[in-house]
């Protein structure tokens, strides 16, 4: 009899509709992920011999490895492990091919970012953060440089959040200001240039904090805790040695 | 001057502004639009004269079903753009002729005007089922005419049928 | 409880009049507060009604619908209206500008008309009118052209497509539709729908009117374009049938009205084949409001299940099918009326 | 007699069903289809010329991409291509595993093919009951590969890893609810009679031209015409199996959509069987280290895909990268007797047609 498919079909949504929900909610409720499930790739340093075995298996050119040789050493050493995660497909090859299992598929899988440039992973010897991010000191340092010189890059710091107050935070906060105060005395001027953009000012600036520690330090404080504040300082710093300069000249000027 | 004649006024009003839309437009489709709003005047102001059921058969054929006839053969036979579809005839042969008929029109429309004497004395009492006074001549005193109508219109559909889906041949 | 409607309104009337304003302008500011009264309930109900066809078909799919926005997501609709109401407002270069912005006001214009009729409770019609059916099937005829009128002005081959389809379903349908009513007419001898509720005291006319209502409700579910009828819209085929060009608040309009006719006719079918506002202990106005939402529910309930009819099946059920069967309705109903008679009942 | 014009109207490739980047221009007189045009491309990724530049072992994760629904089946016909240009034994074990997860890929791959053409044809609700279902078959495979949609879990001599544990008894349930589930398909979408109106009779695919047009898998089998590679030429085990092939008697859309419930079933019938007889052992077999073939050899490999014959093509010119490869996609063909059975019918046909024919645009497009 016509009607009757249509009869069935009525009783089976009915039914449904009357049933329990099957649906996740999902940022509440976190799926099921089975063992092998294959979220983020993760790449562990520690484990690294450098053999680039899965560079060569990855179909995508995901993965990069710069290496370098420390002097009195001979064997290798990664310099700079980067994973383009946006062109991953998740195929599993470079996993297998690891003979020492440095690489694994974690079950993070809320791989979205907010800027493009947070989607590529960089990994750089772990002194002193060992996961950095690629962001404004990954994209601007030179390859070259970062292979001749494993640089502390403390400069990555200034992604870090608000200082918490929880005191493993704040011991991790100390080492970053520890390390950015070295930068400064080591290299000034590639640190200062994040701060201010004339190349003059930073020679000056330089020469400024060259002589006086108590000022670097503070700088490298702010430039951790508040990129502006420090930024504004450095401001406030060049054109107080500008006029100091100019009055000097006058100075000079003047006996000849 | 009453409420009601008030609204007899613009109801009017309202109609004879969408009549000269009809004929002002020069885009056909409009026309026809303008001819569905002048039928729905047109309903209201049999509304306004106490005959609901007129108007509600004139809402549901006129602006219902024959206005979208309408559209419907506009749409068929139409064969330049829309927008200049209903121009004016230039040719002054055409428009002597049409403005000649409007004016027997308007003018025999102003004579039955003035020769007839205004009877508006209701049919029934006041509040009476109008509809059922009309369903009774029409199914009763008047069934004969009523039923050869219907056969009339059952014919000419059937014809359009087989004019439009033609008939085959043996 | 029951008449507290009616005493508000007569309360104001007779204040206003008191207040020395003639009984006139007190008669037609009780009409326009009528009318605001119909808009708040139309807008709320499709409100509610959005919200409650998200919510039956996610059950149905083995979902919760919407659940974000407060409690069980019900006001989601309301940022859903936020977010169309600040889009932007598009109109494609090549459309019959005049026909393509005033299609979906007159759309909802016509709509809303529908209620005038519609007794919402004892005595509790706006206009109790002696043609108060055939104003229904009249009036909610001319949607046709408001769909005619997007679907040509939008300038769109899916859209023209859309609107002939609509239309000519739309004219294929009233046949059945204004026929399967006629039973009830017969009956009750009356085109009033007040008189048409009274006349149900006893026993509803879906008892008396089985194939009617059968009739009614397939044709009405064609008439409102909804699923599995839905030619206008479309979507799989037609992409949005005529409503393909419209964005924002235009296309909410045709959204809004639609759901205001189901309303309508969901509560036209309440008061026809199921005795109206009449029911025991609640005061009438709650009891055709749960009348209709649960004709609305069933609505849903079919939308959700089947999958639409192709345009053929489409007419040539109607006019093989529907119309035979509600011409036969009103010669079994006619014999039935004088078979009555002749026992003297 | 009223004269009318006729006009093209586009169905995609911006489209609700048109199943990813298809593009179908018909001509029309009214609702009347006169005839249709595929215009093909849209999701072109040119995958054979990717294959040239990847190694053997790389290109698995782009094969599976061919067709996305099924991802495990021309994932198998590549690798199985890769072995017979080897010579490479693969051991029992993987074979069977290979079974078991091809029969599943091809069970989730039909759910959807159920699915989608409910919803092409309105009835939303059909696509999300098939979804629930497939959803189960997608964690099998999340559990063997850890991939959900698109498993690279086929290598060249075997599979990537042993079956996690539990795995058996999680296929058992599943395939025992089988019947359950295509019995309320039935109900909901089968049985209905609005969509048997809209399927019974359209879209009829006679048996010569499909032949003629080198139609394979489903569509072919609805069109009354029995062949199947599992039957006609056993690739990998699947001689051992015993299954029967639904057939169709009229070749119309209802006949594609009954013949793939019935499959669905006897998809399950292997997979059970393969279940039972699985043996234990190794999951790969001798493959060097380096893949090499010789100078000049070439292979031709086909299988039984959901959609229909699917064969690579692969020449070697010694290096570790393929010199050409070529994929013979069953959508792409399938595709192509779409003007013929869409003409004369009406233009909601077409939709239902190329639900239907159920092309996979990955696949179609390279």
């Amino acid at each position: 009899m016509f009607g009757k498919g249509l009869g069935k079909g009525l009783a089976i949504t009915l039914k449904h509709a009357l049933a329990m929900d099957i649906t996740i909610q999902y940022p509440e409720e976190k799926p099921f992920l089975e063992d092998r499930y294959r979220g983020s790739l993760v790449y562990q340093y520690e484990k690294c011999i450098a053999c680039g075995l899965c560079i060569k298996a990855c179909p995508n050119r995901v993965l990069a490895l710069e290496t370098f040789v420390p002097e009195g050493s001979k064997r290798k050493q990664v310099a700079r492990y980067t994973i383009d995660r946006q062109y991953c497909l998740f195929c599993n090859l470079c996993v297998e091919i690891c003979p020492t299992a440095t690489l694994y598929f974690s079950h993070d899988f809320e791989l979205t970012q907010f800027r493009r440039e947070d989607i590529k992973v960089v990994y750089l010897p772990p002194q002193p953060s060992p996961i950095v991010p690629a962001g404004i000191g990954g994209t601007e340092a030179p390859p070259e440089a970062a292979a001749a010189e494993p640089a502390p890059a403390p400069e990555e710091a200034d992604k870090q959040p608000a200082p918490p107050p929880d005191t493993a935070e704040g011991a991790k906060r100390e080492r970053q200001v520890e390390a950015m105060q070295a930068a400064l005395t080591k290299n000034p001027q590639k640190i200062l240039a994040k701060l201010v953009q004339d190349e003059e000012a930073i020679e000056l600036l330089a020469a400024m904090l060259g002589k006086d520690t108590k000022l670097s330090s503070k700088l490298a404080e702010l430039m951790i805790a508040d990129r502006d504040k420090a930024q504004k300082l450095a401001a406030g710093l060049i054109t107080k040695v500008r006029k100091a300069s100019a009055a000097e000249e006058v100075k000079t000027d003047e006996p000849s | 001057m009453s409420l009601a004649d008030g609204v007899f006024f613009l109801i009017a009003a309202f109609t004879l502004a969408a009549a000269a839309g009809v004929v002002l437009s020069s885009n056909i489709i409009h026309s026809a639009l303008f001819l569905i709003l002048t039928f729905l005047g047109v309903a209201g102001i049999y509304f306004t004269l106490d005959a609901p059921f007129l108007a509600l058969v004139q809402v549901l054929v006129y602006a219902g079903a024959v206005a979208v006839l309408i559209i419907f053969a506009i749409m068929l036979v139409m064969s330049t753009p829309a927008h200049q579809s209903n121009r004016f005839q230039p040719n002054r042969v055409t428009l002597f002729l049409g403005t000649l008929l409007a004016g027997l029109l308007t003018a025999t429309l102003v004579y039955i005007g003035l020769i007839t004497q205004p009877a508006l004395a209701p049919v029934g009492p006041s509040g009476a089922d109008m509809i059922g006074i009309l369903a009774n001549l029409m199914l009763g005193r008047y069934v004969v005419a009523f039923e050869a109508a219907a056969v009339l219109l059952l014919l000419a559909v059937v014809g359009a049928i087989i004019l439009a889906r033609g008939v085959e041949e043996k | 409880m029951e008449r507290l409607i009616l005493d508000i309104a007569h309360l104001l009337v007779s204040w206003l009049t008191g207040r020395g304003m003639a009984p006139v302008w007190a008669d037609l500011l009780l009409l326009l507060l009528q009318w605001g009264t119909v808009l708040a309930i139309v807008t709320l109900n499709v409100l509610i009604l959005i919200w409650l066809e998200r919510k039956v078909s996610g059950f149905i799919q083995e979902r919760l619908g919407p659940n974000r926005l407060g409690p069980f997501g019900v006001f989601q609709t309301i940022a859903d209206t936020l977010k169309l109401l600040t889009k932007e407002d598009i109109i494609p270069t090549q459309t019959d500008r005049w026909i393509f912005k005033t299609a979906p006001m007159f759309f909802i214009i016509v709509a809303v008309m529908l209620y005038a009729v519609i007794p919402m409770g004892q005595d509790m019609a706006i206009v109790d009118l002696s043609a108060g059916l055939l104003f229904f099937i009249s009036v909610g005829a001319l949607s046709t052209i408001c769909i005619l009128m997007a679907g040509w002005g939008s300038n769109n081959k899916w859209s023209l497509l859309g609107a002939m389809r609509s239309v000519a379903q739309m004219i294929s349908y009233e046949i059945p539709l204004a026929f399967s009513l006629l039973g009830v007419v017969m009956i009750t001898g009356t085109l009033n729908l007040g008189e048409i509720v009274k006349a149900q005291d006893k026993v509803w006319f879906f008892v008396l009117q089985p194939l009617a209502f059968l009739t009614y409700f397939i044709a009405a579910t064609a008439e409102l374009n909804r699923g599995p009828f839905d030619m206008p819209e479309a979507e799989q085929e037609l992409t949005a049938g005529a409503y393909t060009e419209y964005t924002g608040m235009r296309w909410a309009l045709f959204f809004l009205a639609e759901y205001t006719n189901l309303v309508a006719v969901s509560a036209l079918m309440a008061t026809v084949f199921f005795g109206g506002w009449q029911g025991p202990l609640l005061p009438s106005w709650i009891w055709i409001i749960i009348k209709t939402y649960l004709i609305m529910l069933v609505f849903m309930w079919l939308k959700w299940t089947f999958p639409r009819i192709r345009m053929d099946h489409l007419m040539s059920f109607s006019w093989k099918v529907l119309i035979p069967i509600s011409l036969i309705n009103i010669v079994i109903t006619g014999i039935g009326i004088k078979f009555i008679q002749g026992m003297g009942w | 007699m009223l004269q009318t014009d006729e006009y093209t109207i586009n169905i995609g490739p911006q489209h609700p069903s048109t199943h990813g980047g298809l593009h179908a221009e018909a001509l029309m007189d009214g609702e009347i289809v006169k005839d249709v045009a595929v215009h093909l491309g849209y999701v072109h990724r040119s995958v054979e010329k990717i294959a040239e530049s990847r190694t053997y072992t790389q290109f698995i994760p782009y094969a599976a991409r061919l067709d996305y629904l099924a991802s495990n089946l021309p994932c198998l016909g590549y690798v199985q291509a890769v072995e017979k240009l080897l010579g490479v034994e693969v051991p029992e074990r993987a074979e069977y595993i290979r079974v078991i997860l091809g029969e599943l890929s091809r069970i989730a791959a039909h759910m959807l093919f159920v699915g989608s053409l409910a919803i092409d044809l309105g009835a939303t609700t059909g696509l999300v009951y098939c979804l629930r279902d497939r959803e189960r078959i997608m964690n099998l495979f999340e559990m063997t590969s850890g991939q959900r949609l698109i498993a690279a879990y086929m290598r060249i001599g075997g599979v990537s890893a042993d079956l996690p544990e539990g795995f058996i008894t999680a296929v058992e349930g599943v395939i025992s609810d089988l019947p359950k589930m295509v019995k309320e398909y039935d109900g909901l979408i089968t049985g209905n009679e609005i969509l048997q109106a809209r399927c019974r009779g359209i879209g009829i695919l006679k048996p010569e031209l499909a032949v003629a047009y080198g139609v394979t898998g489903p569509n072919l089998r609805a069109s009354g015409v029995p062949y199947d590679l599992r039957k006609a030429d056993p690739y990998g085990i699947y001689s051992r199996f015993d299954f029967d092939l639904p057939l169709g008697s009229r070749g119309d859309c209802l006949d594609r959509l009954t013949v793939r419930l019935e499959e669905i079933e006897q998809s399950g019938r292997i997979s059970a069987q393969a279940v039972k007889d699985i043996p234990e052992g190794e999951i790969m077999g001798k493959v060097p280290k380096v893949i090499k073939p010789a100078q000049g050899r070439e292979v031709y490999h086909r299988i039984e895909s959901a959609k229909g014959e699917l064969g690579f093509y692969l020449l070697s010119d010694g290096s570790e990268k393929p010199a050409r490869l070529h994929v013979r996609a069953p959508s792409f063909i399938n595709l192509m007797v779409l003007p013929h059975i869409s003409r004369g019918g009406k233009l909601q046909d077409i939709i239902a047609n190329i639900a239907t024919l159920d092309p996979v645009l990955g696949e179609a497009d390279r």
